[in-house]
């Protein structure tokens, strides 16, 4: 997925060498905060602009929300890796839940019979208009959501 | 980090304007909600949403402020938010919302867009 | 280790269930402070008191930059584990790296000959001394601490 | 979360008042340090390290601290520490340093105890 020719350095890192973090959060409100956390940190260190942060914040949150949400109240720890670039970044977020079935997933009509917008289903649109890369694998053992996002 | 969400509010010019602080999630959609049903049951019919120290919300937070934009729009009023984050922004644009709410650099903004209104 | 009694809710959450955030740390300069937000979110989320946090934080900085100093530059990640309930809270830090031997360690004197503090040789006496527990077990395989603290 | 590290300088009184924000670790500490020895060369012997923006420090960056009191302590100067968070408190506390520098609450309080020296 990178491209093979050696990176520029910023500041005097390797922007080459891809960084991972990996988090196992248990299930605490507002504990997608920490894996944001993550995610900054590891951008500062490689530099990376500002706007390419902010919409990989909304996917990671969003993914992070489903997985509590939507896996079951037997759902005790959804796992969060990133591993980053100064050109690409790369999320998992598992979760050992009920799992479901993508492909015949209703989405949700993005506005109402009135024409405003719904309540609710954007976190999928959400995540696939940020990234540059969306799959869904899940079953009856959870959900792995993998997301790619070119940062430069 | 994003602090423990909180809110603090202010009706100027029959206005009601609402700073918040915080995450929008669940928790910070519902205070914003419930802060918002007290003073549309007094009347009032045009809101600001000033988020500038909100760096973060989730789509279920925002839904709580879909919800206050259907009862705004039914009644003849409006919302504005101010003070995005360019990532807010750039959600809230995805969801369609500016459809149906604005958005103004700043709060004193807003008041002048909705001042021609009742 | 905890005790069998149910404790009273904070807030209606049941802080005697014990939460495990768990993180995989890349050599990134800072990196502890991911950690430390994750330590700080999980003792917000179950009420404990300020100053037991703030002790808590010096411990998990100075596990995590001695994994990262002492083990050797080919170790490229950090294991670090909090598991915290209203009353308790247990520590891991563990690096794959070169490990060494904590009963030969020359523990250094903690003021030079001048009578002055030591520059240097702080981490392991900041973590007994703030801590309730403390185990090192170290070999050719890596090093792990383990740190138990009483919260309440 | 702690912000990248900065330090703002003043001196008053002949005193140096290095104003920190965000982590002194190993860069902080040396950041700090390095202001110290530009004052230190021209002469200042008094120094006021106020840490209200740095809740957390780690024993790498105290070092460099540490090595600026033994520098003082030589000279007959003193390092007082202000604003100190509890927990960096009770740190510098295990390490001893108080026997060899300072601590006052506000960086007025160390002026105050300070005037006495030359
Ligand atoms: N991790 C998951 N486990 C099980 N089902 C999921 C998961 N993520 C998403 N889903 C399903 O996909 C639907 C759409 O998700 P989304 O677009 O985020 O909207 P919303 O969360 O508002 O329902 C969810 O309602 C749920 O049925
Ligand atoms: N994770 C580790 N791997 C290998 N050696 C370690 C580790 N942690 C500590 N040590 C050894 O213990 C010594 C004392 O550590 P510490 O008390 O933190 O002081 P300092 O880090 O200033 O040397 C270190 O110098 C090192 O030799």
């Amino acid at each position: 997925m990178r491209p093979p020719a050696p990176k520029a350095n910023v500041m005097g890192r390797a922007v080459d060498v891809p960084v991972t973090l990996k988090i196992a959060l248990p299930r605490v409100p507002g504990i997608e905060l920490v894996a944001l956390q993550g995610l900054e940190h590891l951008a500062r260190h490689l530099g990376i602009a500002a706007d390419k942060v902010g919409e990989a914040r909304i996917i990671v949150t969003e993914a992070i929300i489903n997985a509590f949400e939507h896996s079951g109240p037997d759902t005790t720890e959804v796992r969060v890796e990133f591993t980053m670039t100064a050109d690409e970044l790369t999320i998992f977020v598992r979760d050992s839940g009920r799992g479901f079935d993508p492909k015949t997933m209703v989405e949700r009509p993005s506005v109402t019979s009135r024409g405003m917008p719904s309540r609710r289903g954007w976190g999928m649109k959400l995540m696939r208009s940020l990234s540059d890369g969306f799959e869904i694998s899940s079953g009856k053992r959870g959900t792995t959501i993998t997301i790619t996002k070119r940062l430069s | 980090m994003e602090q423990p969400f909180s809110l603090t509010s202010e009706v100027r010019e029959n206005r009601l304007i609402i700073t918040t602080n915080g995450y929008v999630n669940n928790v910070g959609g519902a205070a914003i909600a419930e802060e918002f049903q007290r003073h549309f049951t007094e009347g009032v019919r045009h809101v600001i949403i000033d988020l500038a120290l909100s760096r973060v919300v989730n789509s279920v937070g925002m839904s709580f402020l879909i919800e206050i934009i259907e009862k705004l729009t039914d009644a003849g009023g409006r919302l504005v938010f101010t003070n995005l984050d360019p990532s807010v922004d750039k959600m809230l644009g995805i969801m369609g919302l500016y459809d149906f709410a604005g958005r103004e650099a700043t709060t004193e903004d807003a008041l002048r867009a909705l001042a021609i209104r009742s």
